[in-house]
């Protein structure tokens, strides 16, 4: 099939067409700030003075100076970071993928008041992001804090526990905080992926009596897979480029440091904007890198469909 | 013990009534046939029995024990759909091997199964295909193997071989009689197809409209049906019905005059029947033969002729607002245009009064003579 | 009556699992409206049941400031953002799943890849675009740039829901004389609502609760969306957090998503596609 | 002409800038718009960012934190030339602190500075005093938690501050190390001192704190958390800012009344008692269409009258010395006149030296502070890391 | 002018070629019938001419133009999928209008179009309807309803009749050919029915693994077929294949002997043909007759009696490896088990070489001839 009817050949026109108006915005919107953070990654560009910037190579990157190692690749710093957002998003986008399937399952299921708890559901979604992070640490506080003394009153811990200050449970707090904010996004998702399927086969299951859980395996998750697997890209790239969470309930805390919060410590905070914009090159290296895995690991088909 | 029972089953959609009160008795192993005309309720009464959809009224029992609770799982059928539901992301192989998988059959027994109904089925080189990779003929056997692998007590098949070549068709007929001969498993069968229906069921039962018309072997239906809308639905070409007025009636026969003016005598109950009384004679196409236009019960001009090769099918504009039909040889050289005129057997006539009910036949019942007829 | 017992089990232990779900996801929403009804101290004490019942810190939220206006805002950026990404989502997902293209995998990564970059690292250039343009504290600008968060998602998304359709859909479709518009409106779009909706509603609630474009690329109260709105509210000092008055608006803010999710959740239905196809 | 001014978020402060503002421009004859900032301070120093670096001239005057003078000092115009001697009357420690590379880019409005909050009523029922030293401090802190434990408030705590790793710990280390005579972590001269024994013992004598006299989530506390825990009365002793004083004696606190307000103690006998400078001013950026305009603005804004009017109305301490002699200002808060040693010689964070780069400086600091808070490091260790890294960021110089 | 004429078409999937260079003439306003076993590629062939799949190579015209690259909407056709293809969220009104709605017909024209066709097809009742709510055979006729509302240039049907009732098809047999009538435009439809096949058709094209094997009128499929596929594809049930060897060829006949010992001249062209050649006799089902055991062709035990009503088959162990069958009438009294002997005109045989090519018989043609025997 090396060369195509004109036929298809008008079809795919016709597809360029559709794409266009979307190619059009992404590239005026996201074509020129990401292209200047890329550049900005090669320069000693700093916020107080933006307009004097040299190029100086991979500097920001890797370089040593009087036997002594400069550079994101050299920042113990860095990699902690890395290190904790990878950490942080494969439990918390697992737990939110097992979390929004059922929650998901549930919603599918006929009962009275069903819209209902759909929106309830989706309420941790729509509170604003640093309103909710903000809430959580005051529910989290040690003293007085809801969430401690609901524990203590159920008898689960003795005293209270300092979740955000103690460095072994900050991370648990804020992957349990985003776990609660996010689930309801796969959970939405996964809940019209399952009502889009086609219903003759699931007929068919009960017929052959089935048992439920099986089906859910071999039936309802492979057909939702593809759904489910852009979700879980989604959720994921949101995940290791978190940040607000994290800044709200944890700022500063090395422990829990991602990669996100660093560059903008860089970016903003020490308004080292080529340094930072060349941990934001990194960034988008490590996801990029990350997400290809996945999707080859997930065996994520992008050529599909179509004719 | 698989029978299958349904007393008084109703099913209705929102506010309308599609099954309306059905009474059934299949017995185990029976090999039942639905007909009935579309959209007569076939499907729904299947779909019933799997337990796909809630009885509204009424009680269903398979095997002694009433299943109107029971989830489909659990009464023990399988089930060819008429849509086929199949399984979109699974080879013809894992569709067939699937509802094995559960009865936690050993993978070699699957294999055995799987492959020996795709043997039956000739599907044997498309085990690795997707649905959406196949023929409409490919799907429909596809969904057929999915019920066989199983060996469930009721197999319940709605048009499973519609979608298929007239060979195929027949081998396939083979083969589910002979399953049916080795299973002993209890069918019931929605079919189209009146050579299906006549040559593989036990029993038939004639649907219309949500109810029960008339239950009873092939030949009871082509011989005694119980009215016009059975005699006309059993049977291809369709019977053809004259009016006629009854002019004598006696213990054996009703006299009747058919619209041409001929007179004839039929050997059916009359009883309750009156001189003066419209009736309708049917007559079969298979029963027609040609005749002198003055002998001939009927007569009139040929409008179409059609050729099927084995037989030929004659449209004759004899009178009434349908054309009568009538099948003759297959190399028939009766052309449009030209003037017959039809005869039949009085024995082979059907009578029906005024509400459409059948009088019954006295003379097919006689066996010993219908055979020496047949012989003779 | 074994079953039915069975049976009772089986829904109290579904209608447990919903409630878990609902207690779960609302104790903090809840809690929050709690702590709107509250003042001054007894925000640091642990209570489950209101104590009291104040709107002081609701009616002050309206108060230095035109929070009315930047609802107003929030809905009318949030509501353009999610119109243009569900129009340019739907018409080039159309392209990437049902039409094969050479590159086409290349196109959905590079799509992809607009997402993974940091917010942080593209505000300076989106800022500079926006001032380019014109388009500097204006609710247009701000639309714009939300493009950038949006797109990539719908288009993913949509495209992923619309390779499931079934291929004779869009072939009878094409038989009757239908162009690719007509398809993706008239056929698709009906049996793709439970996609639309969904897609449709994160991308409004990501509008919605966007904070660092909003914060930046406006500059006037009258240009502002509810989240800076919020992160505007202070006490009388740069220290105190007036919880009260914020919580009071998050509720407020919450309330139209809750609206919105009720309204548009009727289109979440399952079935849409059934007696579509046979095989 | 027209003047566009970011002060204060929504609330009092705004309603304050804005009813000073609009004497002005009644005054003058001009048109004022007041933007409201986000109140968080590190968002509202990320839009000033990305504001001032795109030379944007939608804001003329700015109002900026007190370490702010050195990170954005490059963007505003040398105020001196219009007020110079205006500036003479203000305090001279936040003038120094505001000119930056010689240039005075700011002109203070309003100060701040940490305070120790106290339990009258516990301290009167333990007998103790007021602490002088941090280790009084400890000890009068450790005897009454324990008292009130044993009475039955478990959760009764001595001593409470801000402890999470952000700017607020650099404030709280700050007092500790200054009180302690430990320097100022990064001299004026450019020097980095804080390896030095006086500063290890300041932080060593905050570390046993935690989980002693101070919960183990203070780790976690900003002000907020801070105050939440004083304010229901379960701590003995809080560092804070003078904003708690209000809000604790507000009529359904459960401490209204029973706190007292004192300069924080001394590292010991032979320390002073030091008090991190907080508070806020005015800039003009050099990219305004009006400069002059917006200088007079400022000069207004700063002057000996409305300095008195917002510490009349809004108790915000003046930074005109002035000021706190005025019967009118100190009537409306009597506790100006005992912190007045307090405010004026308040303890500068090293921003000014550091320029751009004291919020790196001031994130090494908190970070080393709080692992050896945590005990995730020794005093020793973090201390050494510390000035390792800050040498690191000097690398060319500040 | 809309012709549709392929030349070497031909299509691909993936590396497998599923229709191998077909040649095809279809003629303006002609009926023409796609038959061939399941998976032969009938719908493939359907879907190629609407344009819904490249051709792979070769040259497809409508109407004097090629149209390989014109997309289907610019073809002027309409189609009913074999799969219905029904809109689902449109109720059965708006799938027929819908077509219509697009060419921007009026309100008022697209009501009328479509209440005729929803007349004619039964589905007035039903217009309110979603698919999702209606019978097989309903959504079968709303396929069908949509593309006759659009009255194209060539209409393609695939399988459309499948899931109807005898009677329904019958009917829509007849509406359909009166549509045909009615629009003369070209119709192209695939079927497995005979009778659809047999007397719809102008002209059949027998299908088989992707190639045409044999182009034809129906009747000439049915009297001459080229070879044994054919034969035994047209006509049901299936034409029966007796082995024989060839004894004795002159110009106008072939003498062969059965295996069965019996010698039969048969009125075939025999050229090419030596004595001594292995050969097939084709006897069809329905041109059988019953004889003594010693006049008859073949004799053997009567296996299995279906009755059809209409005629009975019998199932009759005569040697070979498949049943012979053959047609007799429906009161027949042949039992199972019973030893009979069959016989066949000479002229109704069918006679193939070592290839399955057929040879031309010689007898049929002489139609005169033929007619003559059957009035006689
Ligand atoms: N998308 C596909 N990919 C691969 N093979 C296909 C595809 N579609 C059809 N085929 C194969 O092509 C052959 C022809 O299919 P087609 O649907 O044309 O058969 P058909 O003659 O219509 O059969 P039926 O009577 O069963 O409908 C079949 O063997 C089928 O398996
Ligand atoms: N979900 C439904 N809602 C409303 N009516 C329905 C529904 N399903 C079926 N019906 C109606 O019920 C009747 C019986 O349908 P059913 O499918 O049983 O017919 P059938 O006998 O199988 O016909 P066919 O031979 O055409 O398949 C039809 O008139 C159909 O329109
Ligand atoms: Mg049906
Ligand atoms: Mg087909």
């Amino acid at each position: 099939m090396a060369q195509a009817s004109s036929l298809t050949r008008a079809r795919r026109r016709s597809a360029w067409l559709f794409l266009t108006p979307m190619l059009v915005i992404l590239a005026c919107v996201a074509g020129w700030p990401l292209l200047r953070t890329f550049i900005f990654g090669f320069t000693d560009a700093n916020l107080s003075d933006l307009g004097g910037y040299s190029f100086v190579g991979f500097e920001n990157f890797y370089a040593v100076y009087d036997g002594e190692k400069f550079g994101l690749l050299a920042d113990p710093e860095w990699w902690q970071a890395v290190w904790n957002t990878i950490y942080f998003t494969v439990i918390s986008v697992s737990l939110e993928t097992v979390l929004g399937i059922i929650v998901a399952l549930v919603l599918n299921q006929e009962f009275k008041g069903r819209g209902l708890v759909r929106a309830a559901v989706l309420i941790p979604w729509a509170i604003p992001t640093i309103v909710s992070a903000k809430m959580w640490n005051w529910m989290l506080h040690d003293q007085f804090g809801i969430i401690n003394d609901l524990l203590m009153s159920l008898g689960l811990i003795a005293s209270p526990v300092a979740w955000t200050a103690n460095p072994d449970t900050a991370m648990v707090a804020v992957i349990m905080v985003d776990v609660w904010k996010t689930t309801p996004f796969m959970a939405l998702l996964t809940l019209a992926a399952l009502q889009m399927l086609p219903s003759d086969c699931y007929e068919a299951a009960r017929v052959d009596g089935i048992h439920p859980v099986r089906v859910f395996f071999k039936v309802t998750l492979p057909l939702i897979k593809p759904a489910l697997m852009v979700a879980v890209i989604f959720r994921a790239l949101d995940a290791l480029r978190v940040f607000d969470v994290i800044y709200v309930l944890t700022p500063n805390n090395p422990n829990t440091m991602t990669m996100s919060v660093y560059a903008r410590q860089l970016l903003v905070d020490f308004q080292e904007v080529g340094y930072g914009s060349a941990a934001s090159t990194l960034l988008f290296l490590v996801i990029a890198f990350s997400i290809m895995a996945y999707m080859m690991i997930g065996r994520v088909r992008l050529d599909e469909g179509g004719h | 013990m698989s029978e299958v029972v349904l007393k008084q089953v109703k099913k209705r959609f929102g506010p309308i009534e599609t099954i309306h009160g059905v009474d059934l008795n299949i017995r185990d192993g029976e090999f039942c046939v639905f007909v009935g005309p579309s959209g007569c309720g076939k499907s729904t009464l299947l779909r019933l029995i799997a337990g796909l959809e809630d009885i509204s009224d009424g009680e269903l029992s398979i095997g002694d024990e009433v299943v109107n609770d029971k989830a489909p799982k659990d009464r023990g059928v399988a089930m060819v759909f008429q849509s086929y539901a199949l399984y979109p992301h699974m080879t013809v192989y894992e569709n067939m091997a699937f509802g094995l998988d559960l009865a936690k059959r050993t993978k070699d027994e699957q294999r055995e199964r799987v492959m020996a109904a795709a043997r039956v089925l000739q599907l044997e080189e498309l085990l690795d295909r997707k649905p959406k990779e196949l023929s409409g003929g490919q799907r429909q056997r596809v969904a057929i193997g999915r019920a066989i692998v199983r060996k469930p007590k009721v197999f319940l098949f709605d048009e499973p071989l519609s979608n298929l070549d007239a060979g195929l068709r027949v081998q396939m007929r083979i083969e589910l009689t002979k399953l049916h001969e080795k299973l002993k498993s209890t069918m019931i069968y929605v079919t189209h197809d009146q050579v299906e229906a006549m040559t593989m069921a036990d029993k038939i039962v004639v649907l219309r409209a949500g109810s029960v018309e008339q239950v009873g072997t092939p030949l009871e239906l082509y011989h005694h049906p119980q009215n016009q809308f059975v005699a006309g639905f059993i049977g291809s070409p369709k019977m053809n019905f004259v009016p006629a007025v009854v002019i004598e009636v006696s213990q054996q026969t009703v006299t009747v005059k058919l619209d041409s003016g001929k007179e004839v005598t039929l050997p059916v109950d009359g009883s309750g029947l009156d001189a003066g009384d419209r009736v309708t004679v049917g007559i079969r196409p298979e029963h027609c033969s040609l005749a002198d236009q003055d002998t001939a019960l009927l007569s009139g001009t040929v409008e179409v002729v059609e050729h099927l090769g084995e037989a030929g099918l004659v449209y004759v504009q004899a009178g009434g607002d349908e054309l009568f039909v009538a099948r003759v040889t297959g190399d028939t050289a009766i052309v449009t245009g030209s003037s017959i005129g039809i005869h039949a057997r009085v024995e082979d006539c059907y009578l029906f009064d005024q509400n459409g009910q059948a009088r019954r036949r006295l003379d097919v019942d006689n066996e010993p003579l219908r055979a020496q007829l047949a012989t003779g | 009556m074994n079953r039915n017992v069975k049976s009772l089990m089986m829904k109290a232990g579904f209608y447990l699992l919903v409630a878990a779900i609902v207690i779960f996801a609302v104790f903090p929403f809840y809690y929050a409206i709690l702590t709107a009804f509250e003042t001054g101290s007894a925000l640091f004490d642990v209570n489950y049941l209101p104590e009291s019942f104040s709107f002081s810190n609701y009616l002050s939220v309206f108060e230095g400031q035109p929070f009315g206006r930047n609802i107003f805002n929030s809905i009318f950026v949030s509501v353009m953002v999610v119109a243009l990404s569900l129009l340019m989502g739907v018409t080039a997902s159309y392209a990437l799943a049902r039409v094969k293209f050479a590159g086409r995998g290349l196109l959905l990564v590079t799509i992809l890849s607009v997402s993974m970059f940091p917010q942080v690292a593209v505000l300076s250039g989106m800022f500079e675009l926006i001032r380019a343009v014109g388009l500097y504290n204006s609710m247009f600008g701000l639309a714009i740039s939300y493009m950038m968060l949006t797109l990539p998602f719908t288009v993913w998304i949509l495209t992923a829901f619309m390779r499931e359709l079934p291929r004779e859909l869009e072939e009878a479709a094409v038989m009757d004389g239908a162009s690719p518009w007509t398809v993706i409106t008239r056929v698709f779009l009906p049996v793709m609502w439970p996609a639309m909706v969904t897609t449709g509603l994160l991308a409004f609630i990501m509008a919605w609760n966007e904070f660092l474009f909003a914060l930046t690329f406006t500059l006037t109260n009258e240009q502002r969306t509810v989240p800076v709105a919020i992160a505007l509210i202070s006490g009388a000092s740069q220290f105190e957090m007036p919880w009260g008055n914020i919580m009071a608006a998050s509720v407020i803010v919450t309330v139209p998503l809750i609206v919105l999710v009720l309204i548009f959740q009727r289109r979440i239905v399952s079935g849409l596609t059934a007696g579509a196809v046979k095989g | 002409a027209k003047i566009s001014i970011s002060c204060g978020a929504v609330g009092q402060e705004l309603a304050l800038c804005q009813e000073g503002v609009d004497a002005w421009a009644k005054q003058t004859g001009n048109e004022v718009a007041v933007i409201s900032t986000p109140n968080s301070t590190t968002e509202r120093l990320a839009l000033y960012q990305q504001i001032l670096a795109a030379g944007s001239s939608d804001i003329d005057v700015f109002q900026i934190d007190v370490i702010w003078p050195g990170i954005l000092g490059n963007h505003f115009i040398d105020l001196s030339e219009y007020m110079a001697d205006e500036a003479k009357q203000h305090f001279e420690a936040i003038v120094t602190n505001n000119t930056f590379e010689d240039r005075l880019v700011a002109m203070p409005w309003y100060t701040d500075a940490g305070v120790l909050y106290y339990r009258k009523d516990l301290l009167e029922k333990y007998g103790e005093n007021v602490p002088e030293t941090w280790e009084q401090l400890t000890e009068t802190a450790r005897k009454i938690q324990e008292g009130e434990r044993k009475a039955g408030n478990d959760k009764m705590w001595g001593h409470v501050f801000q402890g999470r790793a952000y700017e607020g710990l650099t404030c709280n280390a700050l007092e500790w190390v200054v009180s302690f005579n430990g320097g100022s972590v990064v001299e004026p001269n450019g020097d980095i001192s804080i390896n030095n024994d006086q500063a290890k013992k300041a932080i060593e004598t905050a570390s046993n704190w935690i989980g002693t006299i101070s919960p183990e989530g203070v780790l976690g506390y900003a002000e907020e958390e801070a105050r939440g825990v004083f304010q229901s009365g379960n701590s003995v002793f809080m560092r804070n800012w003078p904003y708690a004083w209000a809000l604790a004696n507000s009529a359904d606190s459960p401490v209204k009344g029973k706190v007292g307000v004192a300069a924080l103690p001394k590292g010991s006998t032979d320390g002073r008692s030091a008090a991190a400078l907080g508070g806020w001013q005015l800039s003009v950026s050099k990219y305004s269409e009006n400069p002059e305009l917006a200088a007079d603005l400022v000069k207004f804004l700063t002057s000996y009258e409305e300095q008195k009017r917002r510490a009349i109305k809004g108790s915000y301490n003046p930074t005109i010395a002035d000021l706190y002699k005025d019967e009118e200002v100190l009537s409306a808060n009597p506790f100006f006149g005992d912190l007045y040693e307090t405010f004026t010689s308040a303890a500068p964070r090293p921003s000014t030296v550091t320029g751009s780069k004291y919020n790196q400086v001031s994130s090494e600091f908190w970070q080393a502070v709080h692992a050896s808070l945590s005990g995730s490091q020794t005093v020793d260790q973090a201390i050494t890391g510390l000035e390792r890294n800050l040498k690191r960021v000097k690398r060319s110089g500040w």
